[in-house]
């Protein structure tokens, strides 16, 4: 069938020989982009050809973190785990922790009180927040913006680091959830503080879209730039922002109404076009939605237990079976697949992390675009290293 | 006027001077104190930490070649705007007229090179 | 400093040039060689001028001008000439270039 | 949609297909389908285009090994009734061989439902490790198909660009699978571990 | 009109610019070696071992129970018991390590250790200016190094150790309402029972 | 030979070597540019060093040259996998003389969490010289602060001349290091004996 | 005047051999351009200021430019060979040495190369303006549509055949 | 008194002249007017480099470096010495004559630029009948430099990054030259020293600078753009942009020739800069007519200082433009812009004095303006767009 050939990266070869047809050896530069490179997010490499300053033909290299995260996991206890989630997508550890804890909830059959869920939601979508700001920020930083936007962007972050702090302890690699709750309630004081600066963040992103959302350059370096068609994008399994920028309605908060996500009254916002454009504003846009459940969630907490007291620390033993648990993580679906063999460890842990899938379109997104197109294709992938190689 | 010459000249010369003085003291530095220390993986060119390959000596894109025709004209173009533009206060309406035409005659080249779409790409 | 001097360098300027354009195979070079005899001959009319009889008459420096002008156009439109060869035969070798015409 | 549902909607239009339903019997009962290779490719197609599911994403795809083993986990894929854990064991399966297994969660982006679950078993883990990719089907496959590739072993046919993907080309291991050994080198760590700091003793004896 | 979103930008960085003079919220930095921000209370870093008293080997509250070395995600935790037993801050007969290291050039700061340790015997420090160019001297950290004093605890994280401090009561009030009901029973007092770990379900 | 009878001359004039090797330590310890380099997690905390809150600008260590030219300083913040290794070190290997380098985090230290992975590199300062470790996972932005006026006052403390002198003064220690390549199961070399003996002894003894 | 333009002279002359004699032809751009300069330099000495800047913004930052352009597009900077017949050689010097001798006695023998220098003309940019557009203004003219023709031919035959098809 | 001290560095030039035995008093002089150039501008280099990491450090919100010397003054001094005992390498590949020479000619060219920006009142270096085109001729030069800089190196990214940035140089040097023609229309001169002298008297209390004109104005505006694009800053710093090409053509630069190009850029920038306020900002003179007792280099300075912050803050704000967009934009607006702007400098003067010269010549600027921008904008489709939100 058509759509067939045309999504297999077979297709991508083909445009590729078609873009060079005519152009002697001589005329193509092999460059290789990364490891080492200012703008690729860390170890990423692309090889690319290129025809003068146009990508003839892109190669995305991954594996240069290979953590050996599914390994380990399968060697250390279902606990054990968790913190390693952390350091997954390492800038939204509590989205990691959650898809996680879901997995294994789902796999062991436990529940998670009230309570909890809240403080999941809105540690969750603080997480958003904060994902959603640094990665703009580092897309226009990639886009040779000197500092400004991304310095504005960790500003906010900051804030959220310093709750994140103050209740999990880490500004980064917060360890929060556990099977069946969370660690630790929230220390007093915290929620208001937190309402504070989910009530300050709209300011931001209003000085934000001051700052670029109107500039001429940024909409003539993003506009049309890296479109990715609706269909391409379901067959490649693109999901997250990524995927509703080319206008596809999926939100697994809202398709799978995992958590208590059901409860909140929030939109989707959907692109039309599916550049590069489209992502960021739809990131801001997200952001705007994610404020508003963390408006609702902070109102509606209410008191209680905080884990499920059925739920064990130590010497956790699912029974034998397999569990496939996902979540809307900001970059995309997060799943966690795992196999039980009734051990104190997981027999098969796997994550399947949105990056790494999302990369797939990486190149058709980027043939025939300009050297500098790639750089800002990939940034509005949104890209963590530490989840496409785990 | 050779007065200002020699100021160019002079200009030139301690320019120069400037380039080369610190280059100088770098180089009595390293041979006094910290030796230079060349090695095959030092001294291979950077590629993002990879061994470099292909040929770097690509045969460039067309592209910037034409607008380097298009600079060259305009840059001829510029020497005789110049003595008009100085002599334009005390000049004739015709004569303007003549420096128009002059001009058009140009635009309408780089027109017609956009117009071919060679020149940008858009 | 008499006109002979400004001259001389004149004469082997185009000198250097002609050897140049006649020995060296590459039709860049060659075109080099040729833009060194422009330019020599740019040198004699300067130095004309400046030695004439009537220098307020710029005749010499227009002409200059003007040849400048022209010595653009022929870059351009020779290096032009070479690349589309190059396209077509992958060599700026004046050599190669006979021998495959002919 | 039940599994069975799917399972007997998948034989009536593929005829000949096999399709063997393999029982989770953990709560989340994500139950899947096992299938045969020569008709992966029509089943998945007719899955993602035709059938009433509308599988037109796939999301997570992963390589898992079986080593050969005896043991009563091997009841959830051999035993097709629930509950009878015990009796297997008692059968002695030692007989079974290991194998690789691929398993493919498949969601639909238009009716928003899911997962049905594909999974693809080679022969052995050795010589047969040969399956279908489902890359032509699904692109979302093509990256993590290599990386079951370059992790498991898996070899992919009709996969466009089966080459390793997270270890660098001339590695030769097979890292996750459950009997690679990795090269020892961390034991020589200062980590004071007790069998470390035993090999650490030895070695600076040696020293 | 064009120009107009880049004029936008620029009234942003300028009044950014100029706030930065005048408001705290326009100029975040804070300078770090002299200034420092109030740490979070749940702060953590790595692990230290708690222990009662002035003396540190003898207030050391871990009983070397191993569960925390067992437990810690990317082992960097080792134990080695003791030969003999030495009486905790409940009076009892306890192990003691008689080598605790923890290599903090592995560790995590996953907390789990924390979590796991039935006895409050290891809490997480805050100090991070670890900074060291001695790579095996100084992130080996042996017990000594590791002992902190329950006052250090109280310090920084006054919540935690207040809370801390209450389930030790009540585990002390439970030891010593089991002596007596022992001394009650008045059979031969045997060696007090170390309290069954909260993790009874462990192997 | 020129140089010898300078370093003569200079050591007669003991003050003016004194004050220009103050001159000289101040210059460089003042003027630390990093490389552009991020690795994972800790690039991130690094990131966030420089951002506003922290601010390492106000050290004069703003310009992160992402040339290994025009770099002195490389911050290895993040998990160096095997397959990341050869072209650390050829980073290493290609930034002028003088170069530090710190280990951000544990895992540039030693592996760290993931130390247990096959194709992990259990620390980088087995390929190349470290100058100061920062533990932590990740270690805050301040810790790193704290770890650059560590290298500042290191850097302060070396000497022009003498046997002490640090390394780049030093004509006969090397400032490349080999770059692993990769193998069929391990990279090799495991380690350069250069700057990585075997600290088992080391180990040992301080227990 | 005689130092300067002993040194300027030799330069240019140094120059204009190197363009034609290196291997490289990066090279021999570079050299060239330092012919250039020296004959700017020399427009200069003559009083000529117009003409030398003229000489440096077009030969130096166009010309220079954009032949270095067309070695790159060429992949012309692998050492190039020089004639290898040597009875080429023979013929080309011959030729060379003639020219250059018939030009030295034309030099020698004629009056006018004794004449020493005339007092400096106070020639202005303004003036040459004036005569431009006076005087020459049709010249001008005929150099405008030279310069479009070569615009358009130059870009014509420097297209891509890829790019002519569009 | 004032014009004491306004002259004093004529005066104490002069006076210093006057000591020397006269066969070389001809290079006394000369060296006089050279040296301080050779000083003073890399000093303000430095203070520039920090000005720069300051203000952009204020404008996110952070300090910038405070810590060396007071305020953080001496930071470039340390950078210095840093660059200077920094080991060189030179690639194996790489040429190693034309390596070298780069940095150097780069240098060069930009120096000699400033001998003929006036930078007060009698204080030029070299006052040329064809200052301007002078100007431009030495510019030109850069591009070279930057060639064989990239060239030499033998690395990819130097060589794309080189071909940026000639490509982008010669792009802007057309509209460069052709906004910077309408004065020289309106001055009839090419001397530097006579455009300021043109612009330097006042009705009633303002100054008769160029940029108080339609045509000033814009041929203002698209001179600053240019210059913008030719010393490669941002948002045209694309040769050297990091998150593309590394550092562009100086990647394989160390030590104190890094230091040069750095040098260069900012030195390009500041003579740039220069040439502007000559061209449109009179220059040396005061921009109210009783604010002339302050020395004509204070007001030079001064102004340069301002477009030196304009730089900055313009550098902290924008992100970068893509090549063909940066081709398209210098030839397809900046070039007919300039070319309108002649035309309307041609107007203006045919036209009478009055209001109605005003209207006309503003409307021939704005128009266009408006029309190509609007074009631009529409021909890209860019525009801002609107979202739908699904449930
Ligand atoms: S904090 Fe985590 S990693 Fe560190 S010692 Fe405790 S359990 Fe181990
Ligand atoms: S778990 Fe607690 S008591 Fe047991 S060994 Fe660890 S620290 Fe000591
Ligand atoms: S030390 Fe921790 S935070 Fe840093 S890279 Fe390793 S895992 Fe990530």
């Amino acid at each position: 069938m058509s759509s067939m050939t045309e999504t297999t990266s077979a297709a991508n070869d083909e445009r590729s020989r078609k873009l060079t047809a005519g152009i002697s050896e001589g005329q193509l530069l092999e460059v290789s982009m990364g490891p080492h490179h200012p703008s690729t997010h860390g170890v990423f490499r692309m090889d690319v050809v290129l025809d003068g300053e146009r990508v003839v033909k892109l190669k995305p290299v991954v594996g240069y973190l290979h953590r050996n995260h599914e390994k380990i996991g399968e060697n250390n206890s279902y606990l054990a785990s968790m913190p390693y989630t952390d350091r997954l997508d390492y800038l939204c550890s509590l989205t990691n922790n959650w898809a996680y804890a879901l997995a294994v909830e789902t796999l062991a059959g436990i529940d998670v009180p009230e309570r909890a869920q809240y403080l999941r939601v809105i540690t969750a979508e603080l997480t958003r927040l904060q994902n959603h700001s640094s990665v703009i920020g580092f897309l226009v930083q990639d886009m040779g913006a000197s500092g400004t936007p991304l310095m504005y962007a960790f500003r906010e972050r900051e804030k959220i680091l310093d709750l994140f702090e103050s209740l999990t302890g880490s500004r980064m690699m917060c360890n929060y959830m556990r099977f069946g709750g969370c660690r630790i309630d929230l220390p007093a004081g915290w929620l208001d503080r937190a309402k504070k600066v989910v009530a300050g963040f709209p300011q931001f992103l209003d000085e934000y879209e001051n700052l670029l959302g109107t500039n001429e350059i940024l909409m003539a370096r993003t506009q049309g730039i890296g479109a990715l068609s609706r269909e391409l994008a379901i067959n490649a399994g693109v999901t997250g922002p990524l995927l509703r920028a080319s206008g596809v309605n999926y939100d697994i908060r809202k398709v799978d109404k995992y958590g208590i996500y059901d409860r909140f009254d929030f939109k989707v916002p959907l692109g039309d076009n599916g550049d590069v454009y489209d992502r960021y504003m739809i990131r801001i846009l997200e952001m705007r939605e994610s404020i508003k459940i963390l408006d609702q969630a902070m109102c509606d907490i209410p008191p209680g237990p905080i884990m499920d007291p059925k739920a064990k620390i130590r010497g956790f033993r699912p029974k034998a079976g397999e569990a496939y648990g996902r979540i809307e993580a900001p970059k995309g679906e997060l799943g966690f697949y795992l196999i039980s063999d009734g051990s104190g460890n997981p027999y098969r842990y796997r994550v399947r992390p949105p990056s790494f899938v999302n990369l797939t379109v990486l190149e058709d997104m980027c043939i025939g675009n300009y050297i500098a197109d790639t750089i800002a294709i990939l940034g509005s992938i949104d890209i963590v290293l530490g989840e496409v190689d785990r | 006027m050779s007065g200002s010459y020699l100021t160019i000249l002079l200009l030139l010369v301690c320019a120069v001077g400037f380039g080369v003085g610190p280059l100088v003291l770098a180089w009595i530095w390293a041979k006094a104190y910290s030796p230079e220390k060349p090695g095959p993986y030092k001294n291979a060119t950077y590629e993002c930490g990879l061994e470099s390959k292909g040929v770097v000596w690509v045969q460039f894109k067309a592209e910037y070649y034409l607008y380097g025709i298009v600079f060259l004209i305009f840059d001829v173009e510029a020497i005789f705007l110049l003595p008009f533009a100085v002599a334009f206060t005390g000049l004739t309406a015709g004569a303007c007229v003549a420096m128009l035409v002059f001009l058009f005659l140009l635009v309408e080249g780089l027109v017609w090179a956009s117009r071919k779409g060679v020149l940008l790409s858009t | 400093m008499t006109l002979a001097g400004y001259l001389i360098v004149a004469a082997l300027l185009f000198a250097v040039g002609l050897a140049g354009a006649l020995t060296r195979r590459n039709a860049i070079l060659v075109l080099i060689g040729i833009e060194l005899m422009l330019n020599a001959a740019n040198l004699n009319l300067i130095a004309f001028w400046r030695y004439g009889r009537s220098p307020e008459a710029l005749t010499g420096v227009l002409f200059v001008i003007f040849s400048i002008g022209v010595a653009a156009a022929e870059a351009a439109v020779g290096l032009a000439m070479i690349i589309a060869i190059y396209r077509h035969y992958k060599t700026t070798n004046l050599d190669y270039i006979d021998s495959m015409k002919g | 949609m039940t599994i069975e549902q799917v399972q007997s909607e998948i034989q009536s239009a593929i005829p000949g297909a096999k399709v063997e339903i393999i029982l989770n019997p953990s709560p989340s009962a994500q139950h899947s389908l096992l299938l045969d290779h020569e008709h992966v490719l029509a089943v998945a197609t007719y899955l993602r285009d035709v059938s009433e599911l509308r599988l037109d994403y796939c999301s997570n795809v992963t390589g898992i090994d079986w080593l050969p083993r005896e043991k009563s986990e091997k009841v959830k894929v051999k035993n097709l009734v629930e509950g009878v854990e015990q009796e297997v064991e008692e059968v002695h399966k030692t007989v079974v061989p290991g194998y690789l297994e691929v398993v493919y969660h498949l969601f639909s982006v238009e009716k928003k439902h899911g997962p049905v679950i594909l999974r693809l078993r080679t022969e052995d883990r050795a010589a047969k490790v040969h399956l279908p990719s489902l890359t032509p089907i699904w692109r979302a496959a093509e990256f993590q198909e290599r990386e079951i590739f370059d992790l498991y072993g898996v070899i992919f046919d009709g996969h466009p660009d089966l080459r390793r993907i997270l270890m660098w080309e001339g590695f030769v291991d097979h890292p996750m699978r459950r009997d690679y050994v990795e090269p020892d080198d961390y034991e020589y760590e200062p980590t004071p571990h007790d069998h470390v700091l035993q090999r650490s003793r030895e070695e600076s004896g040696r020293h | 009109m064009l120009g107009e979103g880049i004029v936008r930008g620029l009234a942003e960085t300028a009044r950014n610019f100029l706030g930065s003079f005048v408001s705290k919220e326009r100029l975040t930095t804070v300078q770090f070696p002299e200034e420092r921000l109030p740490q979070a209370e749940a702060a953590r870093d790595f692990p230290f071992l708690v222990y009662d008293g002035e003396d540190w080997q003898a207030g050391m509250r871990c009983v070397a129970c191993q569960i925390c070395e067992k437990e810690c995600p990317p082992k960097c935790i080792f134990i080695e018991k003791s030969k003999d037993k030495k009486p905790d801050a409940l009076g009892r007969a306890q192990f003691y390590p008689a080598r605790f290291d923890i290599d903090v050039s592995v560790c995590m700061s996953c907390q789990i250790c924390v979590e796991v340790c039935p006895f409050e015997a290891i809490k997480m420090d805050t100090a991070f200016e670890l900074s060291t160019d001695d790579r095996f001297g100084g992130l080996l950290w042996d017990r000594q190094k590791l002992a902190l004093s329950d006052a250090h605890y109280h310090a920084i994280h006054p919540t935690d150790a207040a809370h801390t401090d209450e389930l030790l009561a009540a585990e002390k009030a439970k030891a010593e309402a089991r002596t007596k009901a022992a001394v009650a029973k008045a059979s031969p007092a045997p060696m007090p029972q170390p309290p069954a770990p909260a993790a009874a379900n462990e192997p | 030979m020129i140089d010898e009878q300078l370093k003569i001359e200079l050591s007669r004039q003991g003050i003016f070597t004194t004050t220009l090797e103050e001159l000289y330590n101040w210059g460089r310890k003042n003027s630390v540019w990093p490389l552009t380099f991020g690795l994972a997690c800790c690039a991130i905390e690094m990131i966030a060093t420089t951002m506003a809150r922290y601010d390492l600008a106000r050290f004069g260590a703003e310009v992160f040259r992402p040339s290994p030219r025009q770099a002195d300083l490389m911050i290895v913040s993040g998990t160096v996998t095997k397959k990341m290794a050869p072209q650390v070190v050829r980073l290493y290997n290609q930034m002028p003389e003088p170069k530090y380098v710190i280990a951000m985090g544990a895992c540039a230290i030693s592996g760290g969490p993931f130390k247990q992975g096959y194709n992990v590199l259990k620390g980088i300062d087995r390929y190349v010289p470290v100058d100061v470790h920062i533990p932590g996972c990740p270690p805050r932005p301040e810790a790193l602060i704290h770890a650059f006026m560590t290298l500042q006052k290191k850097i302060d403390g070396q000497h022009l001349s003498g046997a002490d002198r640090p390394r780049h003064l030093n004509e006969a220690l090397p400032s490349e290091f080999v770059v692993p390549e990769y193998g069929a199961h391990d990279l090799e070399p495991r380690s350069n004996d250069l700057v990585w003996p075997l600290p088992m002894s080391k180990a040992v003894t301080q227990g | 005047m005689t130092l300067p333009f002993t040194i300027i002279a030799a330069l240019t002359i140094a120059g204009a051999v190197a363009a034609m004699s290196l291997r490289n032809l990066v090279h021999c751009v570079l050299a060239l351009t330092l012919a250039f300069a020296g004959l700017a330099g020399m427009y200069l000495l003559l009083g000529a200021q117009f003409v030398g800047f003229a000489q440096i913004l077009v030969y130096i930052g166009a010309i220079a430019i954009l032949t270095v352009f067309a070695i790159l597009l060429t992949r012309g900077t692998e050492p190039d060979a020089f004639l290898d017949l040597p009875s080429a050689w023979v013929s080309n010097s011959v030729i060379v040495a003639a020219v250059f001798g018939v030009l030295v006695w034309a030099v020698h023998s004629s009056p006018l190369s004794r004449r020493t220098l005339p007092p400096p003309p106070q020639i202005t940019v303004r003036q040459i303006g004036f005569a431009l557009m006076d005087r020459f203004v049709l010249p001008l003219e005929v150099i405008g549509l030279l310069l479009t023709a070569a615009l358009i031919g130059a870009v014509i035959l420097a297209m891509h055949e890829k790019q002519a098809a569009k | 008194m004032t014009e004491t001290i306004d002259q004093i560095f004529v005066i104490l030039k002069h006076w210093l002249v006057g000591h020397v035995p006269t066969a070389v008093e001809p290079i006394v002089s000369e060296l006089l007017s050279v040296v301080p150039i050779i000083l003073l501008f890399p000093l303000l280099f430095a203070l520039i480099t920090v000005m720069e990491r300051k203000g952009l450090g204020r404008i996110q919100n952070r300090y910038g470096p405070n810590r060396v010397g007071p305020c953080g003054i001496l930071q470039p001094i340390a950078d210095g010495i840093k660059t200077l005992t920094k080991e060189n390498i030179v690639p194996h590949s790489a040429d190693k004559v034309v390596h070298l020479l780069a940095p150097l000619l780069l240098v060069m060219a930009t120096f000699l630029g400033y001998a003929v920006l006036p930078v007060g009142r009698n204080m030029v270096a070299a006052n040329m009948d064809a200052g301007v085109l002078f100007f431009f001729a030495v510019g030109s030069m850069t591009e070279l430099s930057v060639f064989m800089a990239g060239w030499s190196s033998r690395n990819k990214y130097s060589l794309l990054g080189a071909m940026r940035a000639i490509a982008q140089m010669i792009s802007y040097e057309v509209p460069l030259i052709l906004s910077s023609v309408t004065v020289i229309m309106a001055a009839g001169t090419l001397s530097t020293v006579s455009i300021v002298e043109q612009q330097s008297g006042y009705t009633g209390i303002f100054p008769h600078w160029f940029v108080f004109t339609p045509w000033g104005f814009a041929g203002f505006v698209l001179f600053m753009i240019a210059a913008t694009a030719e010393s490669n800053r941002s948002p045209f710093d694309l040769p050297e942009g990091e998150s593309e090409l590394i550092a562009g053509y100086y990647t394989e630069y160390s030590g104190f020739k890094f230091a040069l190009f750095f040098l260069a850029e900012y030195l390009g920038m500041m003579s740039i800069s220069g040439m502007a306020i000559t061209l449109f900002l009179g220059g040396w003179a005061a921009p109210l007519s009783f604010l002339t007792w302050i020395p004509s280099y204070l007001w030079f300075f001064g102004k340069l200082f301002f477009f030196i912050a304009g730089f900055i803050w313009i550098r902290g704000t924008l992100p970068r433009l893509r090549m063909d967009q940066l081709m398209n934009f210098a030839w397809k607006f900046m070039l007919p812009m300039a070319l309108i702007n002649l035309v309307t400098a041609g107007v203006w003067r045919f036209m009478p004095t009055g209001i109605l010269r005003w209207l006309v010549c503003s409307a021939m600027v704005v128009a266009p303006y408006v029309l190509l921008g609007r074009g631009f904008m529409l021909g890209k489709r860019l525009e801002k767009r609107t979202y739908r939100f699904a449930d």
